[in-house]
């Protein structure tokens, strides 16, 4: 076991990966050469050479389409797209190409690929370098939309996803990155792609969050058991498509209450989902309105400091929530 | 460099004073071929016509894209592909199916919606594909097919085998990024795909002179530094030549080459458009050049052809459609639960009719 | 006033605001000689000519990012996206410039246009000439996203959107487009485009929804009044982004019960949006689950008869919800 | 056609072997004119250099994106612009803002993101636009600023007026279905507009020759029919040449050209960019290719230049530049909420502050 960081995971996970089955490739912007915009395919190309490791033209459309023929024929394809903010491009090719493929055929075509996404926001990137845009995808069947939320996460969710028979997006953000580390074991393990994580057991209160905003959600929740003795359930989603409604379901059904954590502005964001089919299976557990923490309806993450710190979440403003719902 | 390679006279000026035909080009080809071509061109026609007629009488609901009158187009760039080169078609290739060996049975059953269609009735009529064969299945997106079909040519390329992708788009579809972005892609590695444009002069009710201000569409190949080629898309021969030239080119590793076939559509964009927007003096100039006659002509020439030969082969495949009816108009629909199949590699039938709470759809 | 159906009430909006403001113009496939694959646009090439009836090329990125730049430069362009199901092309122009670029230019640069889109099933068009894709859109700040339900909002909203300072999104459904007839003014007026509309008033339920199963939905409250007593009350949606949420609170505030209906599938539809919010925000009204009437979560609305009417909302489903929620 | 203009060398083998450069081609052009030109590089060059320690200073944050080396291209293309013709930048493009005119006051807010910049803060440093001056404020999706800016062109076009429009891209934009979009539909439309590609061989760590295959890429422009040429991108004469002749088109209702300026990025994509991924050596010959000292020869050869006169330019400029980062790091930033503001054209205030339950972004 060895202490690694998120990209640790990453980096590892892909490695691993080529290692064990060779019709797995990369392709994407600056991954080969340059080792990735944030080193995640950092030391690959030296080791796989240019054949599997793909510098692509500046095009995400041709990036995500043309693995999508590739996984038809039997590659097993992992495209990264730089940023989310770029991934419109491919907005036919993941909804209307992989997402209905395995429909439209009657399950005699189907597209085992994997594309990478960086997203997030809370580093300065500004309008274009800090979306989020996970509810495009969350909204269609046929797509997995998976978020790790740690080093461990990182590494057997993509290790999971390169070998999932379905076309998954793997949303990384890139404040999680560095900023964590945690002893992840070197040998090869999967995670359960079907299943939420429940990160911290209690009584008082559940709540449910995924990627950068589950760690800040994790310090507001050991906040709120020192400060105010008040144990908070977390539950990491994991996977935003399709959800894992049991595990929140189970959780609602003890505490009674919940609050959702998102990075993305309120509006449909996955919070809207879960706080929809909570009150519609769960209706009769609920003693507390459920309660969204997220950013404000505005078109994208502001660049200047003071603009920024008002859009992003936080420890305090979860704790807020938290609290508003226990004391309900 | 585009200009370098001999195999194309599409620089900006050539192909639109010189376009490839029979006449021109040495290569001659057994009378066994020439028979085939023509015989493909004719099933097809018979098909799409009897397709029609089905329309109109009802028989079956959706909408149908005939590609009558570009059958040369579609025959000489297919005829010789292998089970495993693989075809990427739109909505204007049903006919495609059939030149490639998609059994006539599924192909109507199809057209009918009934769950023995390859999609056991998820597209629509015209959007046929076939796995066996590796005819993928179309989304309607225009041009889509092309991006997915240079994915196959990558992958066909990391596996270092020899197969082929043969892409099909029409005039409109050169508009889109998507065809940029494949065709591009396509050119930087080298893939062994053929583009192949089907000019028909319209989308839907816009004339090509609103899609792009070249002559010739295959000066698009120029930009990408690929082989680019115009041929006269209603003489099969023409077409057959030059395919065959650019999918060996593919095969040998060679790359990629785009071919615009000057043709037309003869009927609506759809069954439904009567194709006001066209002067009908344009219809009946491209009509006197028939594909079939014209191909029939030179096979007399060739003392290939007669009026028992052309009567046996309709008369025979006349009977097999009539078979292929009756097979798919006797074949059940899909229940309908089986909209919840095939959305993943596991079942959400139990996720989407067993909740916990009350649920629309499970109604009927 | 004359008996008008929805397409001429667009017809006749279109042709109003052109000679209103020669600013105006259209931009899309075949909606010059062809008058628009639904005649939406007929007879106005004949009338302005092609300078302002503009058949496009095959490229919806193009039909909208040009208009973007038209409309900064002061032009009021109507652009037609002939499906929905195209609209990936110009998901970049809509999502990233259309709704940023008054944001990201501090109010000194706006597009004002709108983009006339034709969604919806029901009518066999298949996986790619049925879906809905408002989801994309709703989550969206920046942009409008408009509903009309009726030949008379058809014609008021579009004009409204015409003349409206933000990025408009109108979302036609082609089977309302003749389906039904009602008496328009011929003069000019104009729809508040902030508003939902009341269309029948009711104690029992709340009852949201738009476009074309707004009608269905008032199909099923008039039977459950004759049938079972009941008193529905109907609330048009019209606008789905930015949502009119008070009129939606004050009506729960009252029935203490509420079902959504739309046509999209489940998953992160508009309906996720307005149960989250109520259960937020009027949680002690509730005396029931939020209900939502939608599509099961597949790719699309498969083309085979049976598969297409087991997808498709109807008025039977829909009063299954309303009794389920009465009784509850 | 594209052939058939003499203002394009630009088929595919031309311009490889005789680029554009102010040794050919017949025009000379006043003094005055000469010295604005470089006048203007060399504001540029002092700006950014100046920008680029300040960043290193850490005296800003977010990123920068240096043209240093590419000053020929901008100037010679944006100095004889009206304020009514608009300019469609990118991310490279900040100086494009300087040589059309913005207040520096304002440009310099922009890097240090304060209250006082034309966006408020909204945009990040980089990414520069000026209302007044018709300058598009960008955003960061490669190649949209064409497709943006081909609809401005549109719009002058129906308005009858005849300003023109220059949309700048770098080489790997080329390969994006938005470029393919814009220049076909200006095309089609013969539309006012000069769109310059600036191919400095790197996007990000990406070589042009993983783009596309082609050697000069003005050889795209034979796919729409408009015209195309290669210019010596360092060669502030040859670009101010190539792109009168282009914007004069534009204005005479001529329609559209793609220009290839051959150039250079001397640093990284970025200020946090080490760029090791290119060849010291390669960078070493581009910057003995300056496109300032090139000049400097040129003026000196007709006594147009001398130190005295650099440093009086140098001197002035930089006791601007002083004034102006005063100005910005004393300016305010922008308050918390005013994120908030300019979403809609109504305030959405209220209704993200004042909701009737609990809201976590009141909090500052
Ligand atoms: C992206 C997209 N936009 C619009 C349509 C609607 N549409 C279907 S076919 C067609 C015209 C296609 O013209 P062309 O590419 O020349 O092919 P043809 O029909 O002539 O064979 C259009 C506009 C579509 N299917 N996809
Ligand atoms: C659609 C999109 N994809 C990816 C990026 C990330 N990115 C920013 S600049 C750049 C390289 C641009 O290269 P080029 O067009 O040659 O311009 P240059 O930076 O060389 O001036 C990339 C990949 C982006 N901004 N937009
Ligand atoms: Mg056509
Ligand atoms: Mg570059």
């Amino acid at each position: 076991m060895a202490l690694s960081t998120y990209i640790d995971g990453i980096n590892a996970a892909l490695g691993e990966e080529m290692r064990r089955d060779e019709k797995v490739y990369i392709i994407g912007e600056d991954v080969g050469v340059m080792g990735g915009a944030f080193k995640a395919t950092k030391g690959l190309i030296e080791e796989f050479g240019p054949e599997r490791v793909i510098d692509s033209p500046l095009a995400e459309g041709i990036i995500v389409s043309s693995s999508i023929g590739a996984a038809m024929s039997g590659m097993r394809p992992v495209a990264e797209i730089q940023f989310v903010d770029f991934i419109t491009p491919a907005m036919d090719a993941i909804t209307q190409q992989a997402a209905k493929l395995r429909y439209r055929s009657a399950g005699t075509q189907t597209c085992p690929l994997t594309v990478r996404i960086c997203y997030g926001g809370g580093v300065q990137g500004g309008l274009y370098h800090s979306q989020t845009n996970t509810t495009w995808f969350a909204h269609e069947p046929g797509l997995r939309v998976l978020c790790p939320s740690t080093p461990y996460d990182a590494k057997g969710m993509l290790k999971a996803a390169i070998r999932d028979d379905n076309p998954c997006l793997y949303f990384e953000h890139k404040k999680l990155y560095r900023s964590i580390k945690e002893e992840i074991p070197a040998e090869d393990y999967l995670v359960d792609l079907n299943k939420a994580a429940v990160r911290t057991t209690g009584d008082d209160l559940t709540v449910v969050s995924y990627g950068y905003t589950m760690q800040l959600t994790l310090q507001a929740a050991e906040k709120m058991k020192s400060e105010h003795g008040i144990n908070v359930e977390c539950i990491d989603l994991r996977t935003l498509n399709p959800i894992d409604k049991d595990t929140i379901l189970e959780s609602v059904a003890k505490t009674n209450r919940l609050v959702i954590v998102q990075e993305d502005h309120r509006t449909l964001g996955i919070g809207s989902e879960i706080a929809a089919f909570v009150a519609e299976e769960a209706f009769d557990c609920l003693d507390a309105p459920i309660l969204r923490v997220a950013a404000p309806d505005v078109p994208s993450i502001p660049f200047s400091a003071p603009l920024e710190k008002f859009y992003m979440p936080s420890v305090e403003k979860i704790m807020m929530a938290m609290e508003r719902c226990v004391q309900y | 460099m585009a200009t370098k390679t001999k195999e194309r006279p599409a620089n900006a000026a050539a192909p639109a004073t010189k376009p490839q035909n029979s006449t021109n080009g040495s290569t001659s080809f057994p009378a066994e071929k020439l028979k085939q071509l023509y015989t493909l061109m004719l099933k097809c026609r018979t098909m799409e016509e009897r397709i029609r007629v089905l329309f109109k009488q009802g028989r079956f609901s959706g909408n149908y894209y005939a590609a009558v009158g570009q059958e040369a187009t579609e025959v000489g760039c297919c005829v010789d592909l292998r089970p495993t080169d693989t075809i990427a078609p739109s909505h204007r290739d049903f006919i495609a199916n059939l030149i490639k060996g998609t059994p006539l049975n599924l192909m109507i059953s199809q057209i009918y919606a009934r769950k023995t269609s390859p999609d056991q009735g998820r597209s629509s009529p015209a959007h046929c594909g076939y796995a066996p064969l590796n005819i993928i299945t179309p989304a309607s997106t225009i041009a889509a097919q092309l991006n997915i079909g240079t994915g196959v040519a990558l992958a066909n390329k990391m596996k270092k085998n020899d197969d082929v992708v043969v892409a099909f788009s029409g005039e409109g579809s050169t508009s889109l990024g998507f065809w940029h972005e494949a065709v591009n892609f396509a050119g930087v590695h080298q893939l062994p795909i053929v583009y192949v444009i089907q000019n028909n002069l319209w989308a839907e009710s816009v004339s090509v002179k609103l899609q792009t201000r070249v002559e010739d569409l295959s000066v698009k190949a120029q930009a990408y530094g690929i082989p680019g080629i115009t041929v006269d898309g209603n003489d099969v021969i023409a077409v057959y030549r030059v395919a065959s030239e650019a999918i060996l080119r593919a095969r040998n590793g060679d790359g990629p080459t785009v071919i615009e076939a000057k043709t037309y559509r003869w009927y609506g964009h759809s069954e439904i458009d009567p194709a006001k927007y066209r002067n009908p003096e344009e219809v009946e100039q491209w009509k006197a050049k028939d594909p079939i006659p014209f191909m029939e002509r030179y096979l007399t020439k060739h003392n290939l052809w007669n009026e028992d030969f052309k009567k046996g082969i309709v008369d025979e495949f006349a009977k097999e459609m009539d078979a292929a009816i009756e097979f798919a108009e006797k074949a059940p629909f899909p229940e309908p639960e089986e909209a919840l199949d095939h959305v993943y590699s596991f079942s959400v039938r139990d996720r989407e009719l067993n909740r916990k709470t009350w649920l629309p759809t499970v109604l009927k």
